[in-house]
């Protein structure tokens, strides 16, 4: 089987006050950060047929329905 | 079996032996792990029966009481409202979201098996005091989680109650009452009848969620299976979403005898408790039931608490139709059994015989305890604590914007702003009123609801302090102006092993009990929590009572503040309040303490049907009751849009500006009614006090003549907002 | 007037927009979304709620619904599509209107009422309020918090597509007015043509008094006028 | 500057209905994929100072706010 992992991020020039919260939470309870930032982690699971096409498989799915290429940045490491 | 397997499933000893003669034979794991949860005090009432069976439950207008998912009170025009309240304290504590989230889904799937379709959440919500981080952790992760499952499901959560009180801290309590409407032809039981009918599941697979966690501490399980275990269930409002309006679409299509979810303890209970109440039996094979995990066993599918599943008995032949309805909505229902005639909860994997107990065994032959109950020292010591003579330690002014500042009685707008209160189109009374309203469309009516319970005075007193939570409910009902109808209650308690605890739990259901009889609201159903302590030092005693009510014509609904100048403010009840086990004492006196006022529970009525009577003549304007901070803080919370200026002699300034004590109600009227008013009230001996007239942009307050308070609205409405955000954020 | 309402598994406020329209004498239907044809309407309504649960992005999932090919297709060819809350998520997600909408600034849901500006009053959706109304319409949302990069907001804002904005009680289009955090206080946006409306308040809920108001009854009093303008042209 | 990067996701025997949703929806746009798993992605910058105590902040950080270990399994990965 193959393993997908992909991470989506919000892009730089997009505020992200989740990420702000939890740096000021950090802060607040005393440790050293200088800044957080907040995005989703996927895990894929391919089959073995999909093999050739994974690569092309896994951009379209991203660019389609895992990141809102709008606001979001996303990148994929494919395993197995 | 050695006695360290059952032990750790929480069976005594005495118990595994009843269990052996009930089977005539040695019981295998799977069998004792079955009984273990049925006869757990959560799914028994082992600790609970003797003292429920002392409540009410019957009336007119009671259609089902105790004993089914929810109980179905009749509210007119072949209309019935469906309703109960449920606690999910110890998985809050620790995951907040998931454990109120999940306790707002079995609430509603109780409320949607019985055939109604669910129109409102409550939520009653205690908390440790928000100085401390991990109390406000809870009460954030807990609101994110039920607006998380609520506003997601559509339906809209439109009340509830929320304080804080140290006794809370570690053990904070979450519990969800739901409300429904059905038409009584389409009322539908959790009963399994019909021999050779099919049953089925129905809903989500079956995963390894929430399977006790002191049942995994025995020999018969794998290194494996104990780092699978959860005892944290996830809630998935989508999938819930889906199932409700699957179900719902069922019972109206009239191809099923029985459906039940499946709460806590899972197939477990929902099959022995269908086949106990239809006098049958049920066989099942596990192997047919759909898992979301490999390899489970049997006694993990029957003791999984995995969400959003029901069990579903279809008449014979109809099976194919309710697999239809539910793949239209995308879920699955698969046979996994029969009903049979023997009595017998027959279980099977892969044809293969696992399990065979009698099903009275599981349900009617459960354990009954009387334990031992004994007044605890603190209490004669509270009770006689003498708070003669005390007087006012600063200035009004201070006192009242200290009171609004404490979180208990600010305002709760931070919490229920994160709720969806109007989805639906039918909160007539939106969060924030005393108690909320349902409209019933296609009707004049609305449904009333709220949840009440002011621990401390259960503590101080638990049999005034029982009686005085149905009192502040019946309170809030009418003060919307519609007739208290019946209750659903959550008893929160500490170790009931304890003789000073059960004593606690005796004499509050008793007050209870005493003040739904006068008050003619009967108990339809609730939950017992027991066991809520935090390294041996309980939660004060909570009741928590969940009150319906029905208001006949819309047009009636009474706001509780005041909106134009000039009306006239009376208080009905008496002027001065006690100062014992109120928030001016807590605060300023550090004191818990005194003795709690007589009883009258008669009167109090008397003044709840005077509010009704005059509201439905038309004749009052606006009504809110006087509970924490007494009635400067109730004065407070009323003048919102207009100021008052109010005129009181009294013999005792602070017990009439802060003093507590149920059964006082301020209201106004319109000038032109101030003599009819006074001669309906004189003519029915109802006690009626003449305070002021609303108007201006300040809160003026004159005792004797000289004036002690004036201040701007937006002076105190600031702190009164902004408390329990400032505490937050 | 044919007004569908789009049913997506885990939309809620479908029922909601149903009954408003009832209440103003329409007799709307409902649109299943495995649907695969608007033929025949005047007007989509995309409604408010988590279809599908609003797992991954809000509106990311429903956008693939086999019905919503058609509703774009009508779109593009100048229909009326009117997205309420998650309608408007659908629709910045299928790309019919520019932008995106984030959590929230407070990072929690909010439910409540909420002052608005219109700021046009010549379109399909809002012919019967005027300029520089101040209404009081509710919000309902946990991902209301509009984005546009600087670009984009240009482009709104000449070709005059912001429809409302976030508004303090006296009017002011500041932070304290906004109850998310949107970028411009925007509220509501129209597509270049002005037939794609997509808004976070829910006009629905304020169509009674008995439920809080009537404000929103503009919206669905401007639509029907605009119809049976076009039919009378038309005709 | 230390950026580490955390990933956070549900434990394996825990329900994930956003992980669920997503994979009926790349199936029904006939992705081949098999399963579907949701979770959390943060990149947490620390300064340099906090290098030797970097890991067990780290580890302090994640178990204390960034996950439940109730319900969710956390990694991480320093850089830089
Ligand atoms: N505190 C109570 N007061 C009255 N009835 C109760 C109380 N607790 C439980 N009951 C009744 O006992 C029955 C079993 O309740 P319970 O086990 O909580 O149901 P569920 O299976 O939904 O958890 C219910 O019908 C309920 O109404
Ligand atoms: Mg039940």
């Amino acid at each position: 089987m193959l393993k997908a992992k992909v991470t989506v991020i919000l892009k730089n020039s997009i505020l992200d006050p989740q990420g702000s919260a939890v740096e000021k939470a950090l802060r607040s309870m005393d440790y050293p950060v200088e800044s957080v930032r907040i995005g989703k982690f996927m895990e894929v699971n391919l089959p073995e047929e999909a093999r050739d096409q994974a690569e092309e498989i896994m951009h379209e799915i991203c660019r389609k329905l895992l990141s809102n290429p709008v606001i979001e940045d996303y990148s994929f490491e494919l395993e197995g | 079996m050695e006695p360290k397997v059952w032990r750790s499933m929480g069976l005594f000893d005495d118990e595994y032996e009843k269990i052996k003669e009930l089977m005539g034979r040695e019981p295998n794991f799977l069998e004792v792990g079955i009984f273990a949860v049925m006869w757990s005090e959560h799914c028994s009432y082992k600790t609970s029966k003797p003292i429920l069976r002392k409540f009410p439950t019957e009336g007119p207008q009671v259609l089902q009481g105790p004993g089914e998912n929810a109980g179905i009170v009749d509210i007119g025009d072949e209309l019935a409202v469906v309703f109960k309240m449920e606690s999910h304290n110890h998985p809050s504590a620790i995951e907040p979201y998931q454990g109120a989230a999940t306790g707002v889904g079995g609430i509603l799937r109780d409320v949607f098996t019985m055939g109604a379709r669910p129109v409102a959440v409550l939520d009653a919500l205690r908390f440790g005091p928000l100085d401390e981080g991990n109390n406000k952790y809870l009460l954030s992760g807990v609101v994110a989680g039920i607006s998380g499952y609520g506003n997601s499901i559509g339906i809209p959560t439109v009340g509830g109650d929320v304080y804080f009180h140290k006794s809370y801290s570690g053990n904070p309590l979450v519990n969800a009452m739901a409300v429904g409407l059905l038409e009584h032809k389409h009322i539908a039981k959790g009963v399994a009848s019909g021999v050779g009918n099919p049953v089925m599941a129905v809903g989500a697979r079956t995963g390894r969620d929430g399977i006790h966690g002191a049942t995994f501490a025995s020999v018969e399980l794998s290194e494996e299976s104990e780092s699978q275990r959860s005892a944290v269930q996830v809630g998935d409002p989508f999938m819930e979403k889906l199932l409700m309006e699957a179900c719902l679409e069922l019972i109206r299509a009239d191809i099923i005898v029985g459906i039940q979810d499946m709460g806590a303890a899972g197939l477990t209970s929902s099959s022995s408790e269908m086949a106990s109440r239809g006098g049958s039996g049920i066989e099942m094979d596990l192997s047919l039931v759909p898992r979301r995990e490999t390899g489970m066993t049997p006694y993990e599918i029957m003791l999984s608490e995995s969400q959003e599943r029901m069990l579903v008995v279809p008449k014979a032949g109809k099976e194919k139709e309710v697999e239809e309805v539910f793949t239209r909505w995308g879920l699955e229902a698969v046979v996994i059994g029969k009903v049979t005639d023997d009595g017998k909860l027959r279980l099977l994997e892969d044809g293969k015989m696992v399990a065979e107990i009698p099903v009275d065994a599981l349900t009617d032959e459960a354990p009954v305890y009387n334990r031992p109950s004994k007044e605890p020292e603190y209490y004669q010591t509270l009770k006689s604590k003498k708070l003669d003579g005390l007087r006012l330690k600063d200035s009004v002014e201070k006192v009242l914007l200290t009171l609004l500042a404490n979180p208990s009685v600010a305002s709760k707008e931070w919490i229920y702003r994160q709720y969806d209160h109007q989805v639906g189109t039918n909160t007539a009374v939106i969060p924030g009123g005393d108690a909320a309203i349902i409209r019933v469309r296609g009707t004049n009516k609305g449904i009333a609801m709220t949840t009440d319970c002011n621990s401390r005075f259960v503590y101080m007193d638990p049999y005034i302090g029982g009686a005085l939570a149905v009192i502040e409910a019946a309170q809030n009902i009418a003060c919307v102006g519609a007739r208290p109808l019946a209750i659903t209650d959550c008893l929160n308690f500490g170790n009931p092993e304890k003789p000073e605890i059960f004593w606690q739990f005796e004499q509050a259901c008793a007050g209870v009990a005493e003040a739904c009889r006068v008050l003619d609201t009967p108990v339809t159903g609730g939950n017992v929590s027991l066991y809520n302590e935090t390294q041996g030092r309980a939660i004060n005693p909570t009741p928590m009572i969940g009150m319906i009510g029905l208001i006949d014509d819309l047009n009636n609904v009474l706001r509780n503040n005041f909106k134009s100048e000039g009306e006239e403010i009376y208080l009905l009840g008496e002027l001065n309040g006690e100062l014992a086990g109120s928030e001016y004492l807590a605060q300023w006196e550090n004191l818990e303490a005194g003795e709690l006022p007589e009883l009258n529970l008669k009167a109090i009525r008397n003044r709840i049907d005077f509010l009704l009577d005059l509201n439905s003549a038309g004749h009052v304007l606006a009504a809110h009751d006087i509970t924490e901070g007494g009635l400067t803080v109730a004065l407070a919370e009323m003048t919102v849009d207009t100021g008052a200026i109010l005129n009181i002699d009294t013999d005792d300034e602070l017990k009439t500006l802060f003093g507590e004590r149920l059964g006082r109600i301020i209201i106004s009227v319109a000038k032109e009614n101030r003599t009819r008013v006074e001669s309906i009230a004189k003519a029915g001996a109802i006690p009626l006090h003449h305070l002021g007239v609303s108007g201006g942009s300040n809160l003026q307050i004159s005792l004797n003549g000289s004036q002690c308070l004036d201040i701007p609205i937006s002076t105190y409405r600031r702190v009164y907002e902004r408390t329990i955000r400032d505490k937050m954020e | 007037m044919k007004i569908g309402i789009v049913r997506f598994p885990g939309s809620n406020c479908e029922v909601d927009c149903f009954e408003a329209w009832r209440v103003l004498g329409e007799d709307p239907k409902m649109i299943w979304h495995q649907e695969t044809s608007v033929q025949g309407y005047d007007l989509i309504v995309l409604p408010g709620g988590f279809s599908y649960g609003d797992y991954l992005r809000t509106g990311a999932i429903a956008r693939f619904s086999p019905i919503m090919e058609d509703v774009i297709r009508f779109a593009k060819n100048g229909g009326l599509v009117w997205g309420i809350c998650n309608g408007f998520q659908i629709l910045t997600e299928c790309g019919l209107l520019p932008g995106a909408l984030l959590r929230n600034r407070e990072l929690h849901f909010i439910c409540g009422p909420q002052y608005l500006r219109v700021e046009r009053d010549d379109l399909a959706y809002t012919n019967q309020y005027k300029q520089s109304d101040i209404i009081q319409i509710p919000v309902n949302h946990g991902e209301g918090n509009y984005t546009i990069d600087d670009e984009g907001l240009k482009e709104l804002k000449a070709n005059n597509q912001i429809v409302f904005r976030y508004v303090t009680a006296q009017g002011e289009v500041n932070d304290q007015g906004s109850p998310n955090g949107s970028r411009d206080n925007i509220a509501g946006i129209v597509n270049k043509e002005g037939n794609i409306l997509g808004m976070m308040p829910h006009p629905e809920r304020v169509v009674e008094e008995i439920i809080g108001g009537t404000d929103g009854r503009g919206m669905f009093l401007s639509i029907l006028n605009h119809w049976e303008r076009r039919m009378k042209h038309g005709a």
